[in-house]
């Protein structure tokens, strides 16, 4: 992932470490340099003299705070040893000693032979903590020279991710926009999704055949937003359910779905002016366990026959058993779900497939309310933004590769920095 | 008890299997002890792992016993626990129909926390990374990829372009856009069509090991 | 007769059958098998009775769904009993696997992580036991570890097996000497980091619970230092990837892997770069490993099952368009 | 009071949760969360298990259809619950892990849960089959490049894909049937993935904001929605 070449690391720390002890004042608090002091920890005694293989020790050892973080990391790097080598190395890995609050040194890890940095995720803030590494060989270890005290600092703002935060402001303030331009009586255009058109005549389907419509939330809990969009989705078809006088069934394998299952129908059925209509009992909890939650929902389809089926949310291998086994009993399927891999199972055996996108839109096209409709207009805004960084970045990075062009290149460096999460 | 575990992993067996004939008093059966051990099941392990574990423990650790029974002391209680308990009671007061509405609190919660945290979750790995991976030099890093890889190359940038053109609510599918459009679709049938001859070979294989239950472990007809 | 009375008559009949070949399990009745000729025949006949599908599809019967699975079942369940001497190519990356092996001098310590669980076990179980099968004749150590919670419990169950073969049973195998299971470890691909500098810290106990250092066969095993060869039977994440990327590239082990079909492909590359010395891949790897190691397990018969399968689904995708464009044609003249 | 509250609860949540991600010392906030979800949906679990209790009673007391059947699923219910909270036949006792080998509850989950799982899971294979004799027909221009793209990776990943194509020269190997099925997977299909996600990712965008503003309130039992 690192796009820093492996070479230029020890170079860059070995230039630091010199400006660092030459201007000890402008690397700050927080970065502590290896000093020279006496370490008393025993290198391996039993062993003679004559046959101990003594390597090198590990030098440039820079310990910092991590940046951006709550105060509960160290960063620790070093230039290796130089008996470390690839081809047969003395060294065989390094250990790393931690001396809080000058105690006593405690080892804290192993790495393997090649490293050069450790995180320590172990500190608190309002402690000063130092370190040095020691280099093993079969028999022998070198301890390394020993860093000046630091504390782990808090930082407040994740400046790293900066970018991230306006990407989202301004994909946010998209959405926000359209949806207040919407508010104010702007017409927008929303292209018509098939799925979607089909929901009316589904269930006047299931009216006319006197048959219930099943609804399938998917088998994931309220925390995930597949659920949350099933559910936005069945508060739409609910309400029209609700006008028809049809009969809606929705067996669920999570008790909180079933409370909010209940509470969007409930509402549904109140605004279509019919509370009369609605009992509990079209939402049933039957097991949390996937299978059986599926032999469950099948025996329902076979026995039920709905003429309507909706699978929407988040669904797992069990896509194909319920998408053709309602199929097997001749319901009008309309699925849709936001895991890639089951999408083929149900574009093979549902009338309709929501796909991806698609699933969250469902609930603000449904609704036909002009709001609602405008933060789909601000989804486009960022799939616009997506398209042009996508053909920008590709050109900017062939034509810079090919005549090394350094302004094209420089495009590129700040188009991937500007979509970079870390 | 040997004989009885393996007729009893036959008999399920053979009744989940009778389903793909049609539903039948068997399947029905199997239906039935299946839904309520596995509810059974799961109430357990929630009792134990999230309720008992979780929360209990966490609000009184020194309540807590060890491995041998014995009390364990010297861990610091964990009192914000108690707001989640709360919101849970509070989820409780549906059973009853004059405060039913407070129970909207904890589920106004839950959907909060989950849009929330969702939200930047799938911007930054679904949207960044995936905009920031295709931004890669068509011909090579340098120079050096075979025709197969460019080609490769170019059908993704292609392919993703086209693939985002389909799903703009904004614009009817008409005219070039359009055009551009069923390339898209054409692209994700292309996905579809991969992931499921992919899958096929894969779900074979659970089928072989249910036969073999029957046949082998069973029956002892096969070795 | 009735449709009721059929469908009784059929469980009857199912129940008599199970209760007779149970009988006979207990009684020592041998496996059931096909000779060639048989299977053969059988084959023939499957493959005419789809061609009858197929001629009565053009003809404009459209069979049903449940005919689709009864394929489906004989497909999968036929090729168990049958007899098939088929003449199995042995591709370069399971040759380099065995090759590897026979290269290892007696007493050899080999490492070998088992990284699934009960769903794959189909495809990965018999590389399992074939593997522990060369290792135990030819008198190499084993020490077995799992980086997935249920690896180990399959680790047993191959080890289980394969002593139960006579000819492995009177070598009179120690537990702790001549093979170990060290058992499951949480951590993911750290595991084998921490492996690299000392196994110990990962393992302080095999999975019955003896101390480390008090089992003879790994007292004396620091690190990869002290492994001659490495095999992950894997099936995801923690696997074959993370074995690669640590313990070879970081601490340079010789490793060969056994992987499901679905995953093998992904690993080609390394094999490629000299990181994986030899694959297994599916159940195709499994049958081509029996036959190497001459343990004549699952693998093979799971193989043809699985082959078998995959054609059926083919004949059925092609029954089902020539259907189509059946009903295509004559719509067409309608109109 | 009924109304307004839940709405702010959800605004107040939404916003800490989205800049948790920015503000470090908020870093375990997300943890937090889902401890108190956990402890939520256990509270919940009266709920859903009294529910189950509630419909098989009830068949059976009013002898609805199949009401045997809500006995047995009843008693599963019940002695896996007296099981698992009475630790019965646990070896290790009252403080041991609920999942020990030899409890009575892991024996059942071993004896008739795991058989009935991955049965049900098996089905998969009979389905897969169906589906494809269904659904793979060149019914238009889409259908086909469906059906085309999964027969290449079904041969590719069989030895047919190799028997078939296998006699092509190494300098025209991209025409193996192997390697086509890997460049498909490559290349296509990555595309059509990454467009799938960026939507999926824009998508979620807009649905949590239209959560968290209060303009999609129907989860909420609001009335005028």
């Amino acid at each position: 992932m690192s796009s820093h070449p492996m070479t230029s690391r020890p170079l860059y720390f070995i230039i630091l470490s010199f400006l660092f002890t030459f201007f000890p004042s402008c690397g700050g608090s927080s970065i502590a340099l290896a000093q020279a002091e006496p370490i008393d920890i025993a290198t391996t005694q039993m062993i003679p003299d004559s046959e101990q293989v003594v390597v090198e020790p590990v030098t440039s050892l820079i310990a910092a705070d991590h940046k951006y973080d709550d105060g509960g990391m160290i960063d620790l790097s070093w230039v290796p040893s130089i008996d470390d080598q690839l081809v047969a190395s003395r060294v065989i890995g390094y250990k790393v000693y931690r001396i809080e609050d000058e105690g006593e040194p405690e080892m804290i890890s192993e790495l393997a032979p090649g490293s050069n940095t450790y995180n320590d995720q172990s500190v608190e803030r309002g402690k000063l903590y130092s370190y040095f590494v020691s280099t093993l060989s079969i028999n022998a270890e070198t301890p390394s020279v020993r860093t000046a005290p630091i504390e782990p600092q808090r930082e407040w703002l994740n400046y790293e991710l900066l970018n991230v935060l306006i990407m989202a402001l301004v994909l946010g303030g998209a959405v926000i926009y359209f949806i207040e331009t919407a508010r104010r009586g702007k017409k927008l255009f929303v292209r018509k999704i098939a799925g979607l058109e089909a929901v009316d005549e589904a269930i006047g389907r299931a009216t006319e055949m006197g048959r219930p419509i099943l609804f399938i939330p998917g088998i994931l809990d309220m925390d995930d937003v597949q659920t949350l969009a099933a559910l936005t989705i069945l508060g739409r078809v609910a309400r029209i359910i609700a006008d028809y006088d049809t009969k809606i069934f929705m067996p669920v394998s999570r008790s909180l779905v079933m409370t909010a299952g209940r509470e969007t129908i409930k509402a549904s059925y109140q605004a279509a002016g019919r509370p009369d209509a609605y009992s509990d009992d079209m939402v049933t909890y039957i097991t949390d366990e996937q299978f059986g939650y599926v032999a469950a929902v099948d025996g329902i389809m076979v026995r039920e026959k709905p003429a309507t089926c909706f699978l929407l949310g988040a669904f797992f291998a069990e896509s194909l058993i319920l998408a053709e086994t309602g199929n097997s009993v001749g319901a009008i399927q309309i699925a849709g779900t936001a895991r890639p891999a089951q999408l083929p199972f149900f574009i093979a055996a549902c009338d309709f497939t929501l796909i991806g996108e698609e699933l969250f839109a469902a609930s603000a096209y449904l609704s036909g309310e002009p709001k609602q409709m405008g933060s789909l207009k601000g989804q486009d805004v960022g799939k616009a933004i997506a398209m042009a960084a996508i053909l920008i970045g590709i050109l900017t990075v062939t034509i810079g590769d090919a005549w090394n062009v350094e302004w094209i290149q420089n495009i590129t460096t700040g188009l991937v920095d500007v979509f970079s999460t870390r | 008890m040997e004989h009885f575990a393996l007729w009893l992993g036959g008999f399920l067996t053979l009744g989940i299997f009778s389903f793909l004939y049609k539903d039948n008093p068997w399947y029905k059966l199997t239906e039935a002890i299946y839904v309520g051990i596995s509810a059974g099941y799961f109430v357990v392990v929630y009792f134990w792992d999230n309720f008992y574990s979780k929360f209990w423990v966490g609000v009184f650790p020194h309540k807590r016993l060890n491995e041998a029974g014995e009390l364990v002391a010297g861990v610091e209680p964990d009192y914000w626990l108690i707001i989640g308990g709360v919101l849970g009671l509070l989820m409780l007061m549906r059973l009853l129909p004059k405060v039913g509405w407070i129970s909207r609190w904890p589920l106004a919660f839950i959907v909060g926390a989950t849009a929330g945290l969702w939200l930047i979750n799938y911007f930054a790995s679904f949207v960044m990374v995936q905009i920031q991976n295709t931004v890669t030099p068509l011909f090579g890093a340098d120079y050096n990829a075979s025709l197969f890889v460019i080609v490769g190359n170019i059908v993704v940038a292609v392919g993703t372009f086209t693939g985002l053109i389909y799903f703009f609510f904004s614009k009817e599918h008409k005219g070039a856009f359009g055009s551009a459009a069923r390339v898209g679709i054409f692209f994700l049938m292309i996905t579809f069509g991969a992931s499921f001859g992919y899958t096929v070979m894969s779900r074979m294989s659970l089928l072989i090991g249910r036969i073999d239950f029957l046949f082998g472990d069973w029956l002892g007809m096969i070795r | 007769m009735s449709t009721k009375a059929k469908e009784i008559l059929a469980l009857a009949l199912i129940f008599a059958f199970s209760l007779i070949f149970y009988i006979g399990k207990v009684l020592g009745w041998g496996a059931v098998r096909f000779s060639t000729t048989v299977s053969l025949i059988v084959i023939l006949l499957v493959a005419l009775s789809l061609l009858w599908i197929l001629i009565l599809t053009i003809r404009g019967h459209l069979v049903e769904r449940r005919i689709v699975f009864l394929y489906v079942g004989i497909a999968v369940a036929l090729p168990l009993f049958m007899t098939l001497s088929q003449r199995i190519a042995i591709s370069p990356e399971v040759e380099a696997v065995y090759n590897t092996l026979e290269g290892l001098p007696e007493g050899s310590k080999v490492l070998v992580s088992f990284d699934y669980d009960p769903p794959s076990a189909p495809e990965l179980q018999p590389m399992a036991e074939a593997f522990l099968y060369y290792c135990f004749e030819h008198d190499l150590k084993v020490i077995m570890m799992g980086l997935w919670p249920q690896g180990p419990m399959q680790a047993n169950m191959a080890i289980e097996k394969v002593l139960s073969d006579e000819k492995i049973k009177s070598k009179n195998l120690k537990y702790g000497e001549d093979y170990v299971n060290l058992g499951f470890q949480a951590g993911y691909e750290f595991v084998i980091q921490r492996m690299g500098s000392d196994f110990r810290s990962m393992f302080p106990t095999d999975y019955r619970g003896t101390p480390y250092e008090q089992i003879p066969l790994v007292k004396n095993v620091k690190n990869f230092s002290n492994i001659d060869y490495c095999f992950n039977l894997s099936s995801g994440f923690p696997g074959t990837r993370e074995w690669v990327q640590i313990a070879v590239d970081r601490y340079g082990v010789t490793l060969g892997a056994g992987n499901t079909a679905v995953q093998a492909p992904q690993m080609y590359p390394f094999m490629r770069a000299g990181q994986l010395v030899g694959l297994l891949g599916g159940m195709v790897g499994a049958a081509e490993f029996e036959f190497l190691t001459k343990w004549i397990g699952k693998g093979t018969k799971f193989m043809i099952s699985q082959s078998f399968a995959h054609v059926i689904v083919i004949a059925f995708i092609i029954i089902g368009n020539v259907a189509f464009f059946r009903s295509e044609r004559k719509t067409g003249l309608k109109r | 009071m009924k109304r307004q509250v839940p709405i702010i609860i959800t605004f107040l949540i939404g916003m800490i949760m989205i800049f948790s991600f920015f503000i470090p010392p908020l870093e375990g906030l997300e943890q937090t969360c889902s401890l108190f979800f956990d402890v939520i949906a256990v509270f919940a679990f009266f709920l859903g298990g009294g529910n189950l209790m509630r419909i098989h009673v009830n068949k059976l007391r009013r002898r609805k259809k199949d009401w045997g059947f809500s006995i047995v699923t009843l008693g599963g219910f019940f002695i896996m619950l007296a099981a698992g909270l009475l630790k019965i036949g646990n070896p290790g006792g009252i403080a041991a892990s609920p999942t020990t080998e030899g409890s009575l509850l892991q024996e059942i989950f071993t004896y008739v849960f795991l058989p009935l799982q991955s049965t049900m899971y098996a089905l998969l294979a009979f389905f897969v089959a169906s589906a494809s004799y269904r659904a793979f027909r060149a019914k238009n221009r889409e259908a086909t490049i469906l059906l085309i793209a999964a027969f290449v990776i079904l041969l590719g990943r069989t030895p047919f894909g190799m028997l078939l194509t296998g006699w092509i020269p190494e300098s025209f190997s991209v025409l193996q049937v192997p390697n086509m099925a890997i460049w498909i997977m490559n290349s296509p299909n990555l595309a059509g993935q990454r467009a799938i996600m960026i939507g999926i990712g824009l998508g979620v965008i807009s649905m949590s904001l239209r959560l968290i503003l209060g303009i999609e309130r129907t989860y909420l039992g609001d009335e005028s929605a």
